[in-house]
């Protein structure tokens, strides 16, 4: 059996007011990371529940990220 | 500025723009152009530290985020060729033959802001600054722990760029300091910017450094700077010496640095230092001097622009405002407060033109797509070569047509470009699109423009989505552009799922009751009262006892030596006189209810406005109807129950003796000696903060014993002397006068009694010798602590959190330091924090400024992505009303559900996720349109 | 007032189960498992734990209905039952009694089972019998 | 017992008693009520299992102002009404309890599990300390097989007497698709379990209606414990703060790395 490098699939919810903002000045500054990374914009990190998290895992997702 | 003429309500100013050599309007800040200039510049915003190009962005963050060219060092402009960027900006940006414009506009009021600088060490290096690479000033040593600094944020020392394990701070550099700089005053900012730097470097380093901060005095005056200190001393072990450091010399074989000092005990000790950061001071600018001339307004003999207490903001020209680093060395919160009050006072003048010079524009009317099956439109950027250079864009367009929904897909070049702009709204509408999905750049810049554009296509704003593969794909990504592309049309597809479940929103409107209410008569509300009956906005003055003036009635003089009864009985003469004020005395706040712009409160008073003399008069309740509430319901003096204070008459609070300087007691001349002790009630435990303005009031009042007798032996008992800013020099005048200052240890015995011969006996043990002292004054003045109401009711009834000291809570701490966290709730004065009263009227002023933001508008206009409740989920179990930060949400009993107030919602969302039953639906971020993002961002 | 809780044996299966309906104001609202039940021992599936919808469905027959012209129309029991008659009667005189089947429900009582199988064998004359309980 | 009940119910301190009664050799929930007062000397305590607080949930929706008595024979009684209080579902004022004699509850007894089961999956009377033996690996597959056995016949949810919303997420067809069975797993049973935390009083009516013996106690003690190490939130214990209410002074969750 070949093994492959796993890659994770993250799922990253993301405040807007500053772990988003965040991820573009990381754009803006040309920092690099892994592209294995789905943002998902919400309006605070508070409007994440579990739920969020647990379909985020459901469906597939290794490793979800919440930023805020 | 080039020049201005004219006087207060018109004035003609003539502006000079620089030539920046890009084109504002087709920049699109990819930054190819400095990728290719070959020019290499020391980049200031990094100090130096580290080199940028001669075509250049300030700073990351810069706003508008374009680029410009630096002529003094572009090789172009300066020696005739190269043109490199010109050929490869993608954009066609660059434009050579930019010139120099002169702009004429016509004002009535002029605010200068030009902002200081930190002292340059250089200048008159006694710590060999400019020779050692490990000696860096504060401002650098902030670059070298920002992430996006040189070094990454990994802290390092620049010589060797090894981990420091020792770092020294030097406060004072540039400050307190007359021989090597002639800048005697306290620059303010220091004390605490170095405790943060320490305590950041400690973070950073992960907890071995060791970091020391030689001090004279440590000023953490600001608000809850005290308990910062106190944390950095406490917990993180940062150590405070008190010593001043003239010298730091290299250590040769180690590039370490040497430092001696006396320690408490009075021993020399010498020690080594793997760094040092000299704490500079700020400074007013050559520029602002030359300004100042042009404009005509007068300077001090620093450099800063001449004000008033009385009215701090106003320079000593009519009409001329002034705000920030160039009124005084201050901080942030001090100049964000400043720069309302200066737009506050210019507003007051011009209050007849408010309104005068907009401009409406024409929308066209909204289609209703409601029930229509989605018909999605996709608008692929390349961003020139920023996403296409990376993300292929073509495969993405391609995937994108597959995708469910879209029957639309298209592709540009610069999608925020105004031809690009009117090409989407045309294909919108050619398309009857109903829902657009943007892939570009990233929505917190761009939403809005692309929102406006499906506005000018006839659709709702809300039924837009942008998909962000510039900023958080193409660019983080260069080197796996198939991932990157991958990534791309999976956010593409996140998108385009959430767009085919977007709703129509509208911005909810509310009407405003042109109204304020300003709770507390002293000068604080009464300078916010009539700045906004200046403004033309009616104020209800809510006085809880029967007379106006607050604190400031004991006061004597300011630390200019300005008079303040004076002051104050013109300014309740003003405001009584105001026919936009009323005034309610012996007044309380019985209940609250609305929100910003339609509050309803209601008071009870005695029926007698405007006249507080018959407080005999019957209680009555009103109603009152106003759009915004000011709060200045102010603090009191802390009322000792030790050192005989009530018990003893030669013992008095240092508002007492203010009384008594007004009074022109003649019995003050009759005294031999007088005591003042600092910190009474303040910085100890179960107060922690720092009162702050009492270190200037007792230098005033002591000032003022010595004017009036000058053999009288006069002692000031202190930990920290803190007369900030510009006060530093009352502090020296005083020391020159012969006033006594000696630093005593609270920590050991400080007792006051009276002897057998019946004198007051101060003992307390003196911190320099270590030695018990004892004094025989005549008089003792306890310089007490600023007391506000601990559980103030009115914290309750506006929703507005109090400080564990009992302060109000601003809505941030350095960006909103006049709103209160609920909308259309504004504070000032000493029910805020402790203030001396310059800066109570200048945050008076701020916060009158800012409740005219909402006075001024007919109606408000609040958000479309708002929380609603689905009554028919909802089984009223109160969860959402517990997590809800904003109090919006109530329960209604009858019908046992609860509902959202839309004026009071953020749209933060933690009312969908506490409930579990998601009868909370955030507009806009459903969970439906969230599961259908997470679901097809995991599909491919 | 008209509060209690009555004791029943579950339905739809030939297993047996027991449980209590909970009853408020007249109307089942609720299904509990009887929890001392020697068949269930406090469990149930999810229809017995939802045996109180159907009681109170709106979409519950209450009365016979006869198809006429492609509608059903409502009727009394001795039409209902004389208009089936005849038709089997009629399908059985031209088919023969194996085109007719029986399907018998697990909502009905295992006697009401027994007559039904009966009926198929001893009536019709089929043995086309079958039940969903038949696991 | 009887006495007190029958007083109350004359006086008119309950217009209703939920209690037991033996019906045809089975304890089960009674109603007691003025009309049928003759009743009262068959009220029993006994081995009951059964939530009477959330029938009496429904009565009160139905009667808000009914004046209700209750049977608190085992000691997670009292918890639920603290919970269902908390929660806004029912109203203390409106709440007359009444302790039976044997106040201990018996269903802390464990049954005996076979010995496949504790190879295979969660015997039923580990606490989760227990479960900290195995790896995450191992904890992962059990709690895996443990779901995989889930009917969904909703039997947890529908006796637990903290359970009140009107529309359950688990019914929430972008969270538990209709018609799967066994229901995706886990999400079925985190979905719950993320409801119970702070919310269960662990008294087994769950584990014992399951018909497949998933260790349902375990998970919602774990969810319980972490509520009660973040927030020192004991659920249960005072009918006035929800832990919506209770700020942690800072949370830290550790990080746990996934075991290779």
């Amino acid at each position: 059996m070949q093994t492959e490098e796993f890659t994770p699939k993250i799922i990253a919810f993301m405040c807007n007011w500053c772990a988003y903002g965040a991820a573009d000045l990381a754009g803006v500054s040309r920092m690099q990371y892994p592209p294995n990374i789905r943002p998902v914009r919400v309006m605070c990190s508070a409007t994440v529940s579990p739920h969020h998290i647990l379909r985020a895992f459901q469906s597939g997702a290794d490793g979800v990220l919440v930023g805020g | 500025m080039d020049r201005i003429d004219g006087e207060e309500g018109n004035f003609e100013v003539s502006v000079i723009q620089h030539p920046r050599y890009v084109d504002m309007d087709k920049c699109i800040a990819c930054g190819l152009c400095a990728e290719k200039c070959p020019k290499k510049v020391p980049d200031e915003y990094d100090e130096g530290l580290v080199k940028r190009k001669a075509v250049y962005v300030q700073y990351d963050q810069a706003v508008p985020l374009k680029y410009a060219i630096d002529a003094e060092h572009c090789i172009y402009l300066t020696k005739g060729k190269c043109r490199a960027c010109e050929k490869f900006c993608p954009a066609d940006a660059i434009n050579f033959n930019d010139a120099a414009k002169k702009i004429a506009v016509n004002v009535g009021a002029v605010i200068v802001a030009p902002g200081g600088e930190t002292y340059d060490p250089g200048t008159s290096d006694t710590f060999e600054y400019k020779k050692y690479p490990n000696i860096v000033t504060s401002i650098e040593f902030e670059r070298i722990l920002s992430a996006s600094g040189p070094f990454g944020g990994h802290l390092v020392r620049p010589l060797d760029k090894k981990e420091p394990k020792k770092i020294a701070w030097v406060q004072c550099v540039g400050s307190r300091d007359e021989n090597h700089c002639g800048n005697g005053y306290c620059s303010s900012v220091c004390c605490t910017y170095a405790v943060k730097e320490a305590m950041l470097a400690k973070e950073h380093s992960g907890g071995d450094l060791d970091t020391a901060i030689f001090y004279i005095d440590i000023r953490t005056n600001g608000k809850d700077f005290e308990q910062y200190y106190n944390r950095a001393k406490d917990e993180f072990n940062v150590r405070f010496i008190k010593s001043k450091i003239i010298s730091a010399p290299l250590v040769k074989e180690t590039g370490k640095h040497l430092i001696s000092y006396v320690s408490e005990s009075g021993k020399r000790i010498n020690e080594e230092f793997d760094m040092v950061v000299l704490s500079v001071g700020l400074k007013a600018t050559k520029e602002s001097a030359e300004l100042a001339q042009k404009i005509g307004i007068d300077l001090d003999k620093y450099g800063y622009a001449v004000t008033h207490s009385f009215e701090p903001v106003c320079t000593s020209k009519p009409g001329i405002y002034v705000c920030g680093a160039f009124q005084a060395p201050k901080d942030i919160p001090s100049s964000v407060i400043d720069a309302s009050a200066a737009a506050g006072m210019a507003a007051s003048k011009l209050s007849k033109a408010r309104w005068s010079m907009t401009k409406t524009k024409d929308i066209p009317k909204e289609q209703d797509v409601r029930g229509q099956s989605p018909r999605i439109g996709v608008f692929v950027c390349c961003c020139g070569t920023n996403i296409a250079g990376v993300v292929d864009v073509p495969a993405v367009v391609e995937y994108a047509k597959g995708l469910p929904g879209v029957v639309y897909v298209e592709q540009n070049m610069f999608s925020c470009s105004q031809d690009t702009q009117d090409k989407i709204a045309q294909s919108i509408k050619e398309q009857r699109l109903n829902r657009a999905v943007v892939a570009a750049c990233t929505p917190k810049t761009h939403e809005p423009l692309f929102q406006e554009t499906l506005i000018n296509a006839g659709i709702n704003k809300y039924l837009f989505e942008m998909a962000n593969i510039r900023n958080q794909c193409s660019w983080v990504h260069k080197d796996a552009p198939e991932l990157a592309t991958q990534k791309a049309m999976d956010m593409v597809e996140m998108a385009v799922a959430k767009a085919k479940l977007l709703e129509p929103l509208s911005d909810p409107v509310f009407e405003v009751k042109h109204a304020a209410l300003v709770i507390g008569g002293g000068v604080a509300g009464m300078e916010a009262a009539k700045n906004l009956a200046e403004q033309g906005f009616h104020s209800y003055l809510v006085e809880k006892t029967d007379s106006l003036g607050g604190q400031a009635r004991h006061l004597f003089q300011t630390w200019r030596g300005e008079p303040i009864q004076k002051y104050v009985s013109g300014l309740i003469e003003t405001v009584s006189a105001n026919k936009n004020i009323d005034i309610f005395f012996n007044a309380s706040v019985k209940e609250v209810e609305g929100f910003v712009g339609n509050f309803k409160t209601t008071i009870s008073h005695n029926s007698g406005q405007n006249s507080g003399q018959n407080s005999g008069q019957t209680e009555k309740t009103s109603t009152l109807e106003h759009g915004v509430t000011i709060i200045a319901a102010g603090a009191a003096e802390f009322e000792s129950k030790q050192y005989l204070y009530g018990k003893d008459p030669r013992v008095l609070t240092g508002l007492d003796l203010q009384q008594r300087l007004t009074d022109n007691d003649s019995g003050l001349t009759r005294l031999n000696s007088a005591v003042f002790v600092q910190c009474v009630g303040s910085r100890i435990p179960e107060r922690p903060y720092c009162s702050k303005l009492c270190c200037t009031q007792s230098i005033t009042s002591a000032l003022a014993l010595k004017t009036r007798k000058p053999e009288m032996d006069v002692f000031v008992l202190y930990r920290d002397m803190r007369p900030y800013g510009l006060r530093e020099d009352v502090y020296r005048k005083a020391r020159v006068a012969g006033v006594v200052f000696i630093r005593f240890n609270p920590e050991n015995e400080f007792t006051v009694e009276t002897d057998d011969a019946g004198l007051l006996c101060v003992t307390f043990t003196d911190s320099v010798l270590s030695h018990q002292m004892r004094i025989n004054p005549d008089l003792l003045v306890l310089a007490s602590a600023v007391v506000p109401e601990k559980e103030n009711p009115l914290a309750q009834m506006y929703k507005i959190p109090q400080s564990a000291d009992g302060f109000f809570m601003e809505a941030h701490v350095k960006l909103q330091p006049v709103d209160c966290a609920t909308s259309g709730v504004f504070i000032c004065g000493l029910a805020h924090a402790p203030k001396p009263v310059d800066e109570s009227i200048t945050q008076a002023h701020a916060a009158a400024a800012r409740a005219a933001t909402v006075l001024a508008m007919e109606n408000i206009k609040g958000e479309g992505i708002i929380s609603r409740i689905d009554p028919r989920f909802c089984s009223g179990c109160l969860g959402c009303i517990n997590v809800c930060p904003y109090g919006a949400i109530s329960f209604d009993s009858e019908k046992k559900v609860v509902e959202v107030n839309p004026a009071l919602c953020k749209g933060c969302g933690a009312c969908a996720a506490a409930c579990p039953s998601e009868a909370p639906i955030l507009m806009g971020f459903t969970n439906h349109q969230l599961y259908a993002q997470i679901n097809s961002a995991l599909t491919a | 007032m008209d509060y209690k809780f009555v004791p029943s044996v579950c339905p739809y299966c030939g297993t047996g189960c027991g449980v209590l309906f909970e009853v408020i104001d007249g109307k089942i609202v609720g299904t509990l498992p009887n929890k001392t039940h020697p068949v269930n021992e406090g469990k149930l599936c999810i229809k017995g734990w939802n045996m109180h919808e159907y009681v109170n469905s709106f979409m519950r027959l209450k009365q016979p209905l006869v198809k006429t012209f492609g509608r059903f129309i409502k009727t009394e029991w001795d039409e209902a039952i004389q208009v089936t008659a005849d038709r089997f009667k009629k399908i059985i005189d031209k088919h023969g009694p194996d085109s007719v089947g029986v399907l018998v429900s697990a909502k009905i009582t295992n006697e009401e089972n027994y007559l039904a199988q009966k009926f198929a064998r001893a009536v019709i004359g089929t043995n086309n019998v079958d039940h969903c309980a038949r696991l | 017992m009887q006495a007190q009940v029958e007083q109350w119910l004359k006086e008119g301190k309950v217009d209703i008693f939920i209690g037991y009664k033996k019906v045809d050799g089975h304890v089960m929930p009674h109603f007691f009520t003025k009309e049928n007062i003759d009743e009262v000397k068959d009220l029993v305590a006994g081995q009951a299992h059964y939530s009477l607080e959330k029938v009496a949930t429904k009565v009160a929706a139905e009667h808000p102002d009914m004046k209700i008595g209750i049977l608190l024979a085992r000691d997670c009684n009292q918890q639920a009404l603290h919970v269902l209080y908390v929660w806004n579902q029912l109203n203390p004022n409106q709440i007359q309890t009444l302790e039976a004699f044997e106040a201990s509850s018996d269903s802390e007894q464990p049954e005996v599990s076979a010995p496949y089961k504790q190879q295979m999956g969660l015997g039923k009377s580990m606490a989760p300390k227990d479960m900290e033996a195995f790896d995450h690996a191992e904890r992962f597959s059990r709690w895996m097989y443990e779901f995989s056995k889930c009917l969904k016949c909703y039997g947890c949810r529908n006796i637990c007497p903290v359970c009140f919303c009107k529309e359950c997420s688990l019914e929430h067809k972008d969270l538990v698709r209709a018609g799967n069975l066994p229901p995706e797993i886990p999400i079925f049973h985190l979905v719950r379990a993320v409801h119970m935390a702070g919310r269960c009083i662990d008294c087994g009516l769950c584990e014992e209606a399951c018909p497949s013996d998933i260790p349902l106690r375990l998970l919602y003690r774990k969810v319980d414990e972490i509520v009660q190490d973040v927030f020192d939130y004991e659920t249960g214990t005072s009918p006035d703060q929800s832990p919506f209410s209770v700020l942690g002074e800072k949370v830290v969750l550790e990080p746990i790395p996934i075991n290779e």
